[in-house]
């Protein structure tokens, strides 16, 4: 995504409720820094997360896509992140395969209490999306304009 | 069209020192559907909720978007806010501007630029919102705790005294748990026994509690308020009703050489047995393992010298179903196994123990009838050592023991290091430690008398190895502050070993659908303020099974445990959590993929009639979601290929306006 | 009447090229598409592309206008772009006719002025066909395949090409390429007319006639038994209304942009089940009633109001590509359609 | 000198791969050590003087060479922290820094006795020289 | 060729419907060609005796024809299943997709279904006529009068990588029953897995940018048995109906693919009956082969009632970082 014609990626971060969501507020407790233009949406657990929300952001101007859930073994509704897991393992696969950057989505477990991780994940995610330049492989143009 | 309000919070400079509120509430006042914006210094102040008030009446709003803190902070906040204001309690959004935004961002501009845009994703998100009524279930009233020591013992008679039923499941013959095996207390040093086994009366007496001995949770299906859950009482081939627990079996059961597990195997029992003297219930339990009647049908002894009756080799077991409102879990601990520790030479010498074991030989009904001897002769030890830390604090690197402190062991040590000081002032006692860690009432002061008054020799370093040599324990060990190695012939090592849960919890865990940490201790649900639920609602967690703790704190914690559960079963209905998954039944096909991946059980399918837009009727099998049991996690509206399954308070069609809004 | 050898065909391209974009045949895996010519673009020699000509009149998705909203402002944007000058070159006499079909839909009143800007800034030339194909028709409609019309129309043999300027258009492009082409007789040409007479007698389909159907026959087919069996078999995909050169429905849409509304229009088929769905549900609920209309439109409403011409050309794509191989002439004969 | 001796310290880390951070004082790697009586410098001490930057007296040391690299110390330590292999990598600075080995092969032989192990012999070797 | 014939399955048939067993017959009628079939409901032996056929052409899988006959109450359907159609079968019921009861099925062998454009290609167009053989299939063109083809060398793409000529379901089986065959149905994916990422993406870009949204593909797809589609229901914000500026196209055939991603039987429905000629078989497969390969073999439609691995888990499943590596194949 351009901003003042300069690039800066854009990133879509899905966080459960239960413990992503909670790590990012504790990044932000502990005033970790990570880039502004990373958006959380909340959502009840990383299970929530539909194949076409992902593709919906990238077509709407996202430059990447990052799932955050509870570790495997700690969802608070005991199987929602595997579920997560093999879904995003596929798609990921499969968008690889049709040749979109893998670089651009990326699922990472962040509990409660990793609120450095949380920073820490966001600052790398966007460093790597940013590398990549923009979204051009699953963008809409009707978006851009 | 939806009116909605737009209240920026500046959480004094929390927010406003990185974000402009102003700008912010300025922007969100031109975005659809918005017809009024402020911002104010505290919106969850009560000055600030009576805004949120005010504007809803006057401006007729139906929905309310909050930007502050997070909704983790607030949102039942302002969900009461609004409720008292008329308005629906799932119309309020909150943008997270606080903890997600000025906090982490250092510039003003950006800063202020990301809070519109996360404003503008909730004033989306809340254009599609629905008023959402939380669905009703009634209450069983009556409680299960799983475990009887102390901790479930204590949750038992507090829940019963407040009027409700309670039965307690445990696998031992009898309850008591790991209390009763120990011999003082500290820091008062009271017999464990005496403040215990009244306590087991009690409940043996309760008119409210049942007790299912020798019994096991083997299934758990439905939810808060309804749990219905199967109980195996496994087959003790004593009538449980008849047996008087006169124990003239116990003395007449010709196998005498079973290990005696109360005891941890220093002496033996019979195979048809009674854990000890004051097992509630008293009831005799044939080992089916070594009992000769039961392996070979030869023997009957016991059945022969019963004048009750009691004994029936043919008893099977037995399967309960009971419902329950609620379920405490409060399955314990164990001491970790020693393999991994061979420098202590546990498993060569018969003198090196742990401190368990050490409570039973100074017990007065253990084994050695509470002389301290040692194990592998009988001979009185002169010189005991004491190891501290064996597998606790241990870097998760190293794969032996546990990365958490045990907390009990450094007390535990100091009154073994005492009573037997005190008792056998001829022993020298050394306790190696890494820290001594005394946070409690009194204890500091107790350790402090262990030292000081009864020359307990407390070294500050680890014992490195030892070895049995000559009869007797070569100890191999560090003191640090002399900057010394030591080595001390001992008679006794008592090994102050690691706690950890007890294996059962772990199935438990998978039954309840409730969370446990890495090292299988349950997740409570707030580490601070909700400390002893679980995340499952209708669960509730007391002793150590939720993290090691000593008796005071378990009965505390059971107590508060008690608690919960009496504030649940009180209540005649429970009102759910409305964000719950439901299905289109006219998109639905019935494939089955939702059910499969619900977690809870909660979709059913049903065949119901359709009227097709061709003016004809078909049946369909479709899926129905029971609201009572979904927690709405959103498994289904992601396995479902139709789109039929969504999630309310989280529909498809908010969280995509909300990525809309963001990628704009 | 003018012609060039073959060997000049790619100067002739060239040429055209210079002043309009040139679209031709163009052989890819899977089938011959139109693709814009540059250096090197040969010309295919395919019977006919897999998809219709009618893409450059009427393509599948078209923006109308765009709507800019600014919180609660919204400005309205032109975004029309079918005033570029181009030419379609090697299109078939059923496409060819195709094009007349369209033109009685788009261009009555009120005039379709997309449609309308396109076809005036397009030129069409188009290219005898000398070996149709056994799911080819067009002779049933009236159409000659030798003679395929036109702004300009060609002959191709195995060494030159002809030119037969059919409209002004078509006279002023061949002007432009006269400095490559030269004056000849139509020998070769009639020679080769009568060469596709022959052979159009010899297809499969020949006997096929739409004599039974045509304007007035609503009440005759409308309940007639044969829908059903017919339908049945009909998955209710739009394959044969999307490679059709005369299937001309459309749905206007709107997308939600980043910053306001693109309102677009794009194909939409009768076979689909939300087609014509009004806010009262849909009047055409069962996939018999939607199969029954795509075919009652081409072989009875549309010569109904257009002086009994057929709404189909014969072109054969449906035949080929119907996943179940249902189509418009096992409907006609089913209905009695044979001559 | 200072500059230096946070060279060695931080080199000496790298090198070991240890944190030494991770220890809590324990002692166990010193109750442990069976050559803690010959060592002026002990392991655990070891551990905190590379920690806290006291590297100097290490480098001087002969408690170097008297670890036997047994690794009953590593096997030991309840929280990973491998004392033996940062004696190791003090060892290996030092015999670095002093450009010659600490053993030459030609002295070896007198150092022979019958009893001593093939294997001792080789592990002297790698110990001892670079 | 078949090894068995039209006449045999007629006479199957008709015994069947005058036994009363069945009320009718989900088979193939003649077309216009010879290659052309339609799938068909016929209720009578009459019919049957006119129209049935079973050549070389009948790919056609009656999956949506059998979840619409089912629910008419009319008695038992005969349905002729080869055995790729069994899969789909019993995909179908483990979806509850329509009543076992009301079905008889027929497993019937299956040597492969012949290409019309594979022929074409080798006999160029104006077919006359099609006669197979032996294996051998006799053309007659207008233009260049007989041809003969090697019936091999024009066998349909999924049929050259048959899975499996064993039959997974039936009540009854005409002739001998096959084997799963070791076939090397995942090479074409491996060999788009070997490319680079920039290669792959002009690949697919170059495919699906062909796509007209006529939604054959879905609409004969045994695993697309939705009531509505989301890409057809107004309330779903998907929904769609164009192609536009290159998006729209990925985000169908994407969720598409993963909508039947455990649940795809690998028919090759999909790519038989694209008019623009799209491998989208190949994107079902790579879901196939991931899964395989992160999961555990795995054959939708060999059991009813299998957990499709896309509702299931293990806790030790594969990372998602870590799949993404996997799936670049053994070239990675």
């Amino acid at each position: 995504m351009q901003v003042n014609g300069e690039y800066k990626p854009l990133i879509v971060a899905f966080c459960c409720n239960w413990c992503s969501y909670a790590g990012a507020d504790l990044a932000g407790n502990n005033r970790l820094a990570y880039p502004e233009n990373v958006k959380i949406i909340k959502v009840p657990c990383s299970c929530r997360v539909n194949p076409m929300f992902i593709l919906r952001a990238f077509q709407r101007g996202a430059d990447g896509v990052i799932i955050c859930g509870c570790h495997p073994g700690d969802c608070h509704y005991t199987s929602g992140n595997y579920y997560t897991r093999r879904r995003m393992s596929l798609l990921f696969s499969m968008l690889n395969f049709l040749g979109i950057e893998k670089e651009r989505t990326r699922v990472e477990w962040v509990s409660a209490a990793e609120g450095a991780k949380f920073a820490a994940t966001m600052n790398e995610f966007t460093e790597a999306v940013a590398a990549l330049g923009e979204n051009k492989r699953l963008e809409d143009l009707r978006c851009k304009r | 069209m939806q009116r909605i309000g737009v209240f920026v919070c500046w959480c004094g400079s929390n927010i406003a020192g990185t974000v402009d509120v102003q700008a912010v509430s300025d922007a969100l006042a031109h975005e659809p559907g918005v017809v009024h914006s402020a911002n104010y210094q505290y919106m969850c102040s009560q000055a600030g909720q009576n805004l949120i008030k005010e504007a809803i009446e006057e401006h007729k709003l139906t929905g309310i978007v909050v930007c502050s803190c997070s909704p983790r902070m607030h949102e039942a906040t302002f969900r009461k806010t609004a409720a008292a204001a008329g308005l629906n309690p799932y119309m309020v959004e909150i943008a997270n501007i606080r903890e997600q935004c000025s906090w982490v961002h250092k510039d003003m501009a950006t800063g202020t630029e990301k809070a519109i845009i996360l404003g503008k994703a909730a004033v989306a998100k809340v254009n599609l919102n629905a008023p959402l009524t939380p669905g009703e279930s009634p209450v069983t009233k009556r409680a299960l705790v799983i475990g009887g020591g102390i901790a479930g013992i204590q949750t038992a008679l507090d829940i019963a005294d407040a009027g409700f039923p309670v039965d307690i499941v445990e696998t031992k013959p009898t309850i008591g748990g790991k209390m009763a095996q120990l011999d003082k207390t500290f820091p008062t040093l009271d017999c464990a026994a005496c403040i215990l086994t009244p306590k087991m009366v009690d409940v043996a007496q309760n008119e409210n509690i049942r007790i299912f001995s020798y019994s096991e949770v083997t299934d758990i299906k439905g939810f808060v308020g309804n749990f219905d859950v199967t109980i195996k009482k496994r087959a003790r081939y004593v009538k449980e009703d008849i047996c008087t627990g006169c124990g003239l079996c116990t003395e007449k059961c010709p196998m005498k050489n079973v290990p005696n597990e109360f005891n941890l195997g220093m002496d033996n029992r019979r195979a048809i047995y009674i854990p000890f003297a004051q097992a509630v219930p008293k009831v005799a339990t044939i080992d089916p393992e070594h009992c000769n009647m039961l392996k070979n049908g030869k023997c009957g002894v016991c059945a022969k010298v019963c004048a009750a009756g009691a004994i029936d080799y043919k008893q099977q077991d037995e399967y309960i179903s009971e419902k329950y409102g609620a379920i405490v879990a409060a399955t314990g601990f164990n001491p970790i196994s020693m393999d991994k520790f061979d420098e202590y030479a546990y498993s060569q010498s018969k003198d090196v123990i742990t401190s368990l074991e050490f409570e039973r030989l100074t017990n007065a009904a253990g084994p050695s009838s509470g002389h301290l001897v040692c194990p592998s002769d009988g001979r009185h030890p002169h010189t005991i050592v004491f190891v501290q830390c064996v597998g606790s604090r241990c870097a998760s690197c190293s794969e032996k023991g546990k990365e958490y402190c045990s907390k009990i062991c450094c007390m535990y040590t100091a009154k073994h290091a005492m009573l037997t000081r005190d008792k056998y002032p001829d022993t020298e006692v050394y306790v190696f430690y890494i820290d001594v860690r005394t946070p409690g009432k009194n204890f500091d002061e107790f350790y402090r008398r262990a030292a000081e008054e009864y020359g307990v020799k407390y070294i500050k370093g680890m014992v490195g190895k030892v070895s049995p040599e000559n009869g007797k324990l070569h100890v191999q060990a560090s003191d640090l502050l002399a900057d010394k190695q030591l080595h001390i012939e001992a008679d006794l090592v008592v090994l102050a070993a690691a706690i950890e849960p007890d294996k059962s919890a772990r199935p438990l865990a998978t039954m309840l659908t409730a969370s446990m940490d890495t090292n299988d201790f349950f997740t409570e649900a707030h580490p601070k303020l909700r400390p002893v639920e679980s995340p499952t609602a209708g669960v509730f967690l007391s002793g150590a099974c939720q993290g090691p703790k000593d008796i005071p704190e378990t009965v505390s914690q059971a107590g508060a445990a008690a608690a919960k559960v009496i504030g649940l079963l009180a209540k005649d209905k429970l009102t759910g959590n409305p964000c719950v998954a439901n299905s289109n039944e006219l998109m639905c096909n019935g494939c089955s993929s939702c059910e499969r991946v619900c977690p809870y059980g909660a979709i059913t399918y049903v065949d119901k009639e359709f009227r097709m837009p061709d003016r004809t009727t078909k049946v369909r099998r479709v899926a129905s979601v029971n609201e009572a049991v979904c927690q709405g996690c959103g498994a289904c509206t992601v396995a479902c290929p139709s789109g039929a399954m969504d999630l309310k308070g989280f529909a498809t069609k908010q969280i995509i306006a909300e990525v809309d809004a963001i990628c704009k | 009447m003018r012609k060039c050898s073959l060997d000049n065909l790619q100067k002739v391209f060239a040429l055209i090229a210079e002043n309009a974009s040139l679209y031709l045949p163009v052989d890819k895996v899977g089938g011959a598409v139109f693709e814009k010519w540059q250096e090197g673009t040969s010309y295919s020699n395919a019977l006919n592309t897999v998809r219709s000509a009618k893409d450059f009149f009427f393509p599948q998705t078209e923006n109308m206008m765009e709507f800019k909203t600014k919180g609660k402002e919204i400005e309205v944007v032109d975004t029309r772009d079918e005033h570029e000058d181009f030419v379609v070159f090697g299109v078939r006499a059923c496409d060819v006719k195709s094009f007349e079909i369209l033109d009685r839909v788009f261009l009555c009143e009120p005039v379709d002025s997309f449609y309308a800007n396109r076809r005036a800034h397009g030129v069409i030339i188009s290219m005898a066909c000398t070996r149709p194909s056994e799911t080819c028709f067009c002779q049933t409609f009236g159409i000659d395949a030798a003679n395929p019309g036109a702004d300009i129309s060609c002959w191709k043999t195995d060494s030159e090409i002809f030119f037969e300027a059919n409209t002004e258009k078509g006279e002023k492009l061949l002007s432009s390429i006269a400095a490559l082409t030269e004056d000849t007789d139509e020998a070769a040409v009639e020679a080769q007319k009568a060469k596709i007479a022959e052979i159009m007698k010899k297809l499969p389909l020949a006997g096929i006639t739409p004599d039974k159907f045509g304007g007035g026959k609503t009440s005759e087919f409308f309940n007639a038994p044969q829908w059903k069996e017919l339908s049945q078999s009909c998955l209710g995909c739009g394959t044969c209304t999307f490679v059709c050169p005369t299937c001309q429905c459309y749905d206007i849409r709107d997308f939600k942009t980043n910053d306001g509304v693109i309102r677009f229009r794009c194909w939409d088929s009768c076979m689909y089940s939300d087609f014509t769905k009004m806010a009262h549900g849909n009047i055409r609920n069962s996939q018999l009633e939607r199969f029954r209309q795509r075919f009652m439109h081409k072989l009875v409403y549309y010569p109904e109001n257009n002086e009994g011409i057929f709404g189909c050309v014969g072109c054969g794509r449906c035949l080929a590509k119907c996943p179940i191989s249902m189509n418009i002439v096992k409907v006609m004969k089913s209905l009695g359609g044979e001559a | 000198m200072k500059k230096e001796l946070e060279a060695i310290q931080s080199e000496v880390i790298r090198r070991s791969g240890v944190n030494p951070k991770k220890c809590m004082r324990c002692g166990k790697c010193s109750g442990t050590c069976p050559a803690y009586d010959q060592m002026e410098y002990h392991p655990h001490q070891f551990v905190y003087m590379v920690e806290s930057g006291d590297i100097e007296p290490l480098l001087k040391s002969d408690s170097l060479y008297q670890c036997l690299t047994c690794f009953a110390c590593v096997d030991r330590c309840p929280r990973g922290v491998e004392p033996a292999k940062l004696v190791e990598a003090v060892r290996l600075q030092v015999v670095r820094r002093q450009g010659n080995n600490h053993l030459k092969t030609d002295s070896i032989p007198a150092l022979i006795d019958e009893d001593m192990p093939q294997q001792a012999l080789v592990s002297a070797l790698r110990k001892y020289s670079k | 060729m078949q090894k068995i014939t039209a006449d045999m399955l007629i006479e199957k048939a008709v015994s069947l419907l005058e036994a009363g067993t069945i009320s009718r017959v989900l088979g193939w009628k003649k077309g216009e060609f010879d290659y052309d079939v339609t799938p068909y409901v016929f209720a009578d032996a009459e019919s049957l005796k006119k129209d049935f056929v079973f050549d070389d052409f009948c790919g056609a899988n009656f999956s949506k024809y059998l979840v619409a006959e089912t629910r008419k109450a009319e008695g038992k359907v005969l349905v002729f299943l080869k055995p790729c159609d069994t899969y789909s079968f019993n995909q179908l019921l483990t979806e509850h997709r329509f009543d076992r009861e009301a079905v008889y099925a027929v497993g019937i062998p299956c040597e492969g279904m012949a290409d019309i454009n594979k022929i074409k290609e080798i006999t160029g167009d104006g077919i006359s006529s099609l006669t197979s053989k032996g294996d051998k299939i006799v053309v007659d063109t207008i233009y260049d009068g007989e041809k003969e083809v090697d019936f091999a060398s024009v066998l349909a793409e999924r049929c050259v990588s048959c899975k499996s000529k064993k039959h997974v379901a039936y009540d009854e089986l005409m002739g001998d029953e096959g084997d799963i065959t070791d076939s090397a149905r995942f090479d074409e994916v491996a060999q788009l897995e070997a490319m680079t990422e920039d290669e792959r993406f002009a690949f697919w870009q170059s495919q699906l940018s062909k796509c007209i949204r006529c939604n054959a593909c879905r609409d004969i797809c045994p695993a697309c048995t939705c009531e509505k589609c989301v890409f057809e229901n107004p309330e779903s914000p998907v929904e769609n109906k164009a192609i536009s500026d290159s998006f729209e196209e990925k985000m169908f055939h994407i969720i598409r693919a993963f909508h039947v991603a455990g649940r795809c039987t690998d028919c090759g429905e999909c790519s038989r009956v694209c008019p623009q000629n799209i491998p989208l078989h190949l994107l079902n497969r790579k879901f196939i082969k991931d899964i395989n390969s992160f999961y555990g073999e795995y054959q939708a439609g060999a059991e009813v009632g299998s957990r499709a691995p896309l509702v299931d888990y293990t806790t030790e499943d594969i990372e998602p970082g870590e799949a993404v590596m996997k799936g670049e194949g053994e070239n990675a």
